[in-house]
């Protein structure tokens, strides 16, 4: 059995397991350990057998419903390693880090079930495919909300849930309507991405399909103006909930608009790049402006996260090697810093029963390794060097500047966007003197210590040594760049 | 030609006893003109030559049915206002009458341009007992015992259902 | 080979006493203080030795140190590589970074000896370094803007060192968020220059190499960014805001980095990019007006300060604007002579300031520090020394420095600028000896509640000598010097006509108006109280509001533009109308539910509603077949 | 003949779907549907006769001993309900319809 097929499937067919099996909570987070880590070990291995070409690698192919030309397609390729390998290192590490404080099975089995989900997302070459493991991955999402959430939780949930249906139906009509062109077209169904690319439509016809598309992805990014449902998802939701959804799914939607769209619809994505890239822009800098005020701490760093992922958007449809690259480099890059900040709420908010940012305070003297650990990933998130953020940053300005003067202006505030927030921030939360809520606040644990240190010294060497890891991407995309045509607006 | 007025004498009194009944206030008013109807259509059924069916339906409808139909509401000792105030009642009538004029008339319609009953067999022995108790042990002796199995599903139901918990 | 491992060992030493600081203090294991100390001298210490090696083999045999460590970056054209280059001018930095920042450690052992986070401050002091020395030696803009954003990063943990305060913190917010729109400027001209020249490498040589094929807009434009990045970091109008209240942090932070070294980071990439600014003529000449204007508006700020740290950062602030000066006419050498100087005697005011502020218990308030002379009579004459050095009296360093921008300005037909430069120059002279004889000539008033401690005296006292004698280095004709070190950095300067008699009319000119503003200041304030009596309102006072200014056209407008975006725009008017839309479907769901009320002979109906519209279809569609 | 016996079945099946209905009395809704059923036989009985086979009747037989046995299970039926509830209102059973808002 393909390794890539084992990636996707133990996860999921361990949680089916676990689900219908009563065994005690402590078995099954011994369960989720190992096969996370088994995950783990997997695509390290999959990392280091990896080569450096553009081609997809690892590929599996079987017939499924043939009649229909649904076929069970899966490979990897540069863009698709990044979030698997996201993916396999953050869920073993979110649950080393949480291990003491959810004692329901539903948690673990749900994180267990979206983590195939996801690998499954990011692996699928077959659009059918990969529409059924994009719901798959809202599933255990939803449960956890609506079990494990705070708050408005069940209002919330539906909201996030009719949401996202809403734009994965949008897709799947999408989906649809190209599979029929093609069938009329060439007179036989397929969902294959590579054969659908050969299809030919009308700009009328091209523009509906990308609108369908674009729809799932803008809901799950989020990006402008289809973002109310994330600050109070992220508020709502519980930590593993939060993590899977900012650092990983929010991130698929990114990559999708590379898999999807450049690969089915790439003269159609260029034409309508600069909307595209203005959206971006204008989100960039509305969540960075929006997250100044507000007092929650998970709502800021949703907010955060989406000024960011605007930011990917750019360098999506900036649509150069050096945009494509560094949005890319950015979906790893925040993904680690964002698992790891949204965890470090979760801690705060475990240790001081509070959110809200004004009543914290003073942290840095009762807890120095909490204190160092936040102001770290805050700072990466802010892109300061020698972290991953800033190297991303600085290819997108690039591809930003290489586009077009002006947009790479708009873009290059991005270094000025997250610390409008961050800092104000990082000083409520840490600095000044303790306050009643974090007088008796307990330093960083050796376990949660442990989940966190690997994921500083990956972010560390991801903005020292950038190269070796670039390598991986670049040639993906140089072949969706070089060859093709590159629009440039003066 | 004596058998039409005596149809239409009995068609007459079965229709507006069956208005009278859905449209009376208290259901033993509801009860007796169903009595009627009932007696009505057992005689049109005799008019038919179905001596047997005449029979079944005044002893079983009329007789028994009707009767434990009384007997309840006597049992239940239903005051006036146990009754359902019923404010609309009329307006009711009036648009479900409204509403089944198409299906009525459709129907007649249908059946006065069709065309049949040209060749009606003219069969002495039809209707009587034996006729009917050949039939019916010959061709419907399934149905029959499914019947009857009915008939015991339902006595046992309704001494279920009437039995008072303790 | 050896001298490859030689710059590797000088960037990374500090890094190593860094980390090893950290670990140990993180570990919270007890730590003795004297290990740390250990740690954080040798550090710098053995950096400090390396950099006088490198600057002397660069000096007197003109050696090239360079060492190739890894491929940073490379994407097609995108290739960056982190290679470390010790030429003329990196080895000049080097040569007063790495001394002063090794005397200041020194010093800073003895002004935080006790402190709690006595670990911790000297793991950001020795990345600080690192930070530095990565700007210095960096053979490319990029991998120099990683060491840049880096000191700027360790400033703002330095500024906030006592977090208990927050109001420190948020000076250190400021001061990196003002410095980061500086480096705004300073990326998108490096990605400009990249987009232009990018293809044929991005080491320094190869883009002042292809730097005719840019053409002069954009390259006007790249200048002009650039500078923006310099005006950031070396606090000139009108991103100087952070620097004074940067003086939060703890004295020697100050003397190290917002007097010596991470400030100067500006002087040194105007100079750095000298070719570049050859051209953009025009760019220059904005640059020394800006340095002018920070320089004239600084020191006339600085005369009613009473925060003796403040007074000291305004007078920073003027002195880079001179640098600035210097710069923007083509001067680059002499403006990074004067940058030399001033390190060293910036950073013998502010250990002094510092000593005091340690020996009167960390009273900083002029008004309340006076006539000390009595109490801590060696700190006297090492500030005396520091201050007169500062108002350029002959032949003490700054003379020569300042003197020669002086003498520049005059020479390069900007009138304007040299009566600039000349009016700052007396300011100067005044706000210094109105510190001076504020706290050294009046009637005491406090005691020191604490001894002068000796590893703090003893840097100052080696910064005493150097301020008096490094005017040496570039002594100028007339002098019977020969200019040694412009010719040993050989930057593409310009050089102007100027006779000798000039130059002696204007220094004596210019020394007889400073011992005159000496004497007016020392009327004004020895031995009086006027200092007391000065209004605190009035532009000057308030520095000209500025501050004040960019609180309400800046801060409040995108606090307000965030409530709009936030409550209005998102809350109001995106997710009302997308809850009112689903609300709505839940109206609808109310009125089909009507329908679906559980009765049975509502169904009855619906059936037969359904039973008569089939008969009247079926019915029409039978007629239809007749 | 045999068209006026269908037409007064139509006729009374009518009036029987009217009461069905339109009344929220349980008892008369009880005997609209009895009306159904009678309304159905007669038009049974009637084409019985008319074509010469019994079968109708047989028919007619079966549904008069299902109306019985509805008959005994409705009655028991009227007891618990009246009961329970203490009305005949056929409004009030409404269980099957969504109640929690």
């Amino acid at each position: 059995m393909n390794i890539l097929s084992i990636i996707i499937f133990l996860p999921i067919i361990t949680a089916v397991i676990l689900f219908f099996v009563r065994i005690h909570v402590n078995t099954i987070k011994i369960i989720y350990m190992i096969v996370t880590s088994i995950i783990a070990l997997l695509t390290l291995k999959l990392y280091i057998n990896f080569e450096q070409i553009s081609s997809m690698q690892f590929e599996e192919i079987h017939r499924w419903i043939s009649e229909y030309g649904i076929n069970y397609h899966i490979g990897v390729d540069g863009v698709s390693l990044g979030i698997v390998m996201m993916n396999a290192i953050l869920m073993p590490l979110v649950a080393i880090a949480l291990y003491k404080q959810r004692d329901k099975r539903g948690y673990w089995i749900n994180l267990l079930f979206v983590q195939g989900g996801i690998m499954g997302v990011a692996l699928s070459l077959d659009l059918m495919l990969f529409y059924l493991f994009w719901e798959i991955m809202l599933l255990p999402i939803f449960l956890m909300i609506g079990f494990f959430g705070y708050g408005n939780k069940n209002f919330i949930t539906m909201k996030f849930n009719i949401y996202t249906i809403f734009g994965s139906l949008m897709m799947l009509i999408s989906i649809l309507y190209i599979a029929v062109q093609y069938k009329i077209q060439f007179d036989v169904y397929t969902f294959e991405l590579d054969k659908l690319q050969n299809l030919i439509l009308t700009p009328t016809q091209s523009i509906l399909v990308f609108s369908g598309f674009m729809i799932a992805f803008a809901i799950k990014i989020p990006i402008f103006p289809f973002h109310t449902w994330l600050s109070d998802t992220y508020r709502s939701a519980p930590t593993g909930a939060v993590i899977v959804m900012s650092a990983l799914m929010a991130k698929l939607g990114a990559y999708a608009i590379w898999r999807v769209l450049f690969t089915l619809l790439d003269e159609t994505s260029h034409e309508v790049a600069h909307y595209f890239i203005a959206v971006g822009l204008f989100g960039l800098i509305y969540f960075g402006i929006s997250a100044m005020r507000q007092t929650h701490l998970k709502r800021m760093f949703a907010l955060s996260s989406a000024s960011h992922l605007s930011l990917v958007v750019v360098g999506f449809f900036i649509y150069d090697v050096y945009g494509l690259i560094g949005s890319s480099y950015l979906i790893v890059a925040h993904a680690i810093s964002s698992a790891a900040l949204f965890l470090m709420a979760g801690m705060l908010y475990e240790r001081s029963k509070t959110y809200d940012i004004a009543s914290l305070g003073g942290i840095a003297t009762v807890a120095p390794r909490f204190s160092l650990f936040f102001a770290f990933f805050a700072l990466s998130i802010v892109g300061v060097p020698m972290t991953a953020g800033f190297v991303a940053e600085v290819l997108i300005v690039l591809g930003a500047f290489n586009y077009n003067i002006y947009i790479g202006f708009l873009t290059a505030t991005t270094i000025l966007i997250a610390m409008l927030f961050m800092f104000k921030m990082i000083s409520q939360v840490l600095y000044g003197k303790a306050s009643k809520a974090t007088e008796n606040f307990e330093d960083l644990r050796m376990h949660e210590l442990i989940a966190l240190i690997p994921l500083a010294l990956l972010v560390l060497a991801m903005g020292i040594f950038p190269n070796y890891f670039i390598k991986n991407i670049e040639p993906t995309a140089v072949s969706y760049t070089v060859g093709k045509k590159v629009f440039h607006h003066d | 030609m004596e058998n039409e007025i005596v149809f239409s004498v009995l068609a007459v009194v079965a229709v507006v006893s069956a208005i009278v009944m859905i449209s009376a206030h208290r259901p033993i008013d509801s009860a007796l003109s169903f009595i009627v109807t009932l007696i009505s259509v057992a005689a049109l059924f005799g008019l038919v030559n179905a001596t047997f069916l005449f029979v079944v339906q005044i002893i079983i409808y009329a007789g028994a049915i009707l009767t434990l139909i009384l007997f309840i509401i006597m049992f239940l000792n239903i005051k006036d206002e146990n009754l359902p105030e019923e404010k609309y009642k009329n307006r009711w009538l009036l648009v479900t009458s409204i509403l089944i004029l198409p299906f009525s008339v459709i129907l007649i319609n249908l059946i006065l341009g069709s065309d049949i009953a040209v060749n009606s067999v003219i069969n002495e022995n039809l209707g009587t007992i034996k006729d009917v108790g050949l039939t019916l042990f010959s061709q419907w002796i399934l149905p029959f015992e499914l019947v009857s199995i009915l008939l015991l599903v339902a006595l046992v139901g309704s001494v279920t259902l009437s039995k008072r918990k303790d | 080979m050896t001298n490859n491992i030689l710059l590797n060992i000088l960037l990374l030493a500090p890094l190593t006493s860094a980390l090893l600081i950290f670990l140990l203090n993180i570990s919270r294991r007890y730590t003795k203080q004297t290990l740390y100390t250990l740690l954080a001298l040798s550090g710098s210490g053995l950096s400090a030795m390396i950099a006088l090696y490198i600057s002397y083999t660069s000096y007197f045999e003109q050696k090239l140190f360079v060492s190739n460590l890894f491929t940073w970056l490379n994407i097609g054209d995108f290739t960056i590589e982190v290679t470390l280059k010790a030429d003329a001018l990196s080895s000049f930095m080097l040569l007063f970074v790495a001394p002063v920042s090794f005397l200041i450690h020194i010093y800073a052992t003895g002004y935080m000896d006790k402190d709690k986070s006595y670990g911790r401050f000297f793991t950001y002091f020795n990345l600080f370094i690192f930070f530095m020395f990565l700007l210095v030696l960096a053979d490319n803009p990029i991998i120099m803007f990683v060491g840049w954003e880096g000191v700027g990063l360790i400033s703002y943990l330095l500024i906030g060192f006592y977090f208990d305060d927050i109001q420190n913190t948020y000076a250190g917010n400021k001061a990196f968020i003002v410095n980061r729109v500086g480096d705004f400027g300073f990326l998108s001209a490096l990605m400009l220059l990249f987009v232009e020249i990018g293809h044929g490498g991005f080491s320094y040589d190869a883009i002042f190499f292809n730097l005719s094929l840019i053409d002069t807009p954009m390259l006007s434009l790249i200048a002009l960014l650039l500078f923006v990045g310099a005006m950031g970091k070396s606090a000139q109008l009108p991103l100087f805001v952070w620097l004074p209240d940067a003086m939060a942090g703890p004295t020697p932070v100050s003397a190290l980095i917002h007097a010596a070294t991470m400030v100067t980071a500006g002087i040194y990439m105007v100079a750095r990019f000298a070719p570049l600014y050859n051209i953009a003529s025009d760019v220059s000449l904005f640059i020394a007006y800006i340095g002018g204007l920070s320089a004239l508006f600084a020191a006339i700020v600085a005369t009613r300060q009473y925060d003796i740290k403040k007074i000291l950062a305004y007078s920073t602030i003027s002195q880079l604007g001179f640098m600035f000066m210097a710069l923007g006419v083509g001067a680059y050498s002499t403006a990074l002579f004067h940058m030399f100087t001033h390190a060293f005697f910036k950073g013998l005011l502010f250990m002094g300031a510092g000593a005091i502020i340690v020996a009167f218990g960390h009273k900083q308030d002029i008004r309340e520090l006076r006539g000390i002379r009595r109490s801590v009579p060696t700190i006297f004459i090492m500030m005396l020394i520091g201050s007169l050095t500062i108002s350029a009296i002959p032949p003490l360093s700054a003379f020569f420095s300042k003197d020669a921008i002086m003498g520049i300005l005059y020479a390069s037909d900007h009138l304007d600028l040299f009566f600039i430069a000349l009016l700052s120059s007396l300011f100067t002279v005044f706000y210094m000896f109105r510190m001076i004889f504020v706290l050294f000539f009046s009637e005491n008033t406090t005691e020191p509640s604490k001894n002068s401690v000796k590893s703090m005296n003893y840097p100052m006292a080696i910064l005493t000598l150097l301020s008096v004698f490094a005017g040496m280095l570039n002594l100028p004709e007339i002098f019977g010097g020969n200019l040694m070190m412009s010719s040993w950095l050989d930057l593409a300067d310009k050089h102007f006509v100027f006779s000798h008699a000039n130059e002696i009319f204007l220094m004596s000119v210019n020394t007889i108006l400073i011992c005159f503003i000496l004497y007016y200041a020392y009327k004004r304030y020895a031995y009086k109280d006027t200092i007391l009596k000065e209004s605190t309102t009035g532009l000057v006072a308030n520095k000209f509001y500025i501050d004040a200014l960019y609180q309400l056209i800046i801060v409040k407008p995108l606090y307000a533009l965030s409530f709009f975006f936030d409550r209005k725009i998102s809350h109001d008017l995106i997710d009302t109308s997308i809850n009112s839309m689903a609300l709505n479907y839940k109206k609808l769901g109310k009125l089909f539910a009507f329908f679906e009320n559980g009765n049975v002979r509502f169904y009855a109906l619906y059936m037969l509603i359904g039973l008569v519209l089939g008969f009247i279809y079926l019915f029409l569609l039978l007629k239809a077949m007749l | 003949m045999l068209k006026a016996y269908m037409i007064l079945s139509i006729i009374l099946f009518s009036i029987g779907v009217i009461g069905l209905i339109s009344r929220r009395n349980i008892i008369v809704i009880y005997m609209s549907i009895e009306l159904l059923l009678n309304a159905v036989n007669l038009s049974l009985i009637a084409i019985s006769g008319d074509i010469g086979n019994a079968s109708g009747h047989v028919m007619s037989l079966m549904i008069i001993a299902i109306a019985a046995s509805e008959a005994a299970l409705f009655m028991s039926l009227f007891v618990v309900l009246f009961r329970k509830k203490g009305s005949l209102d056929a409004n009030i059973f409404d269980i099957l319809g969504n109640k929690d808002d």
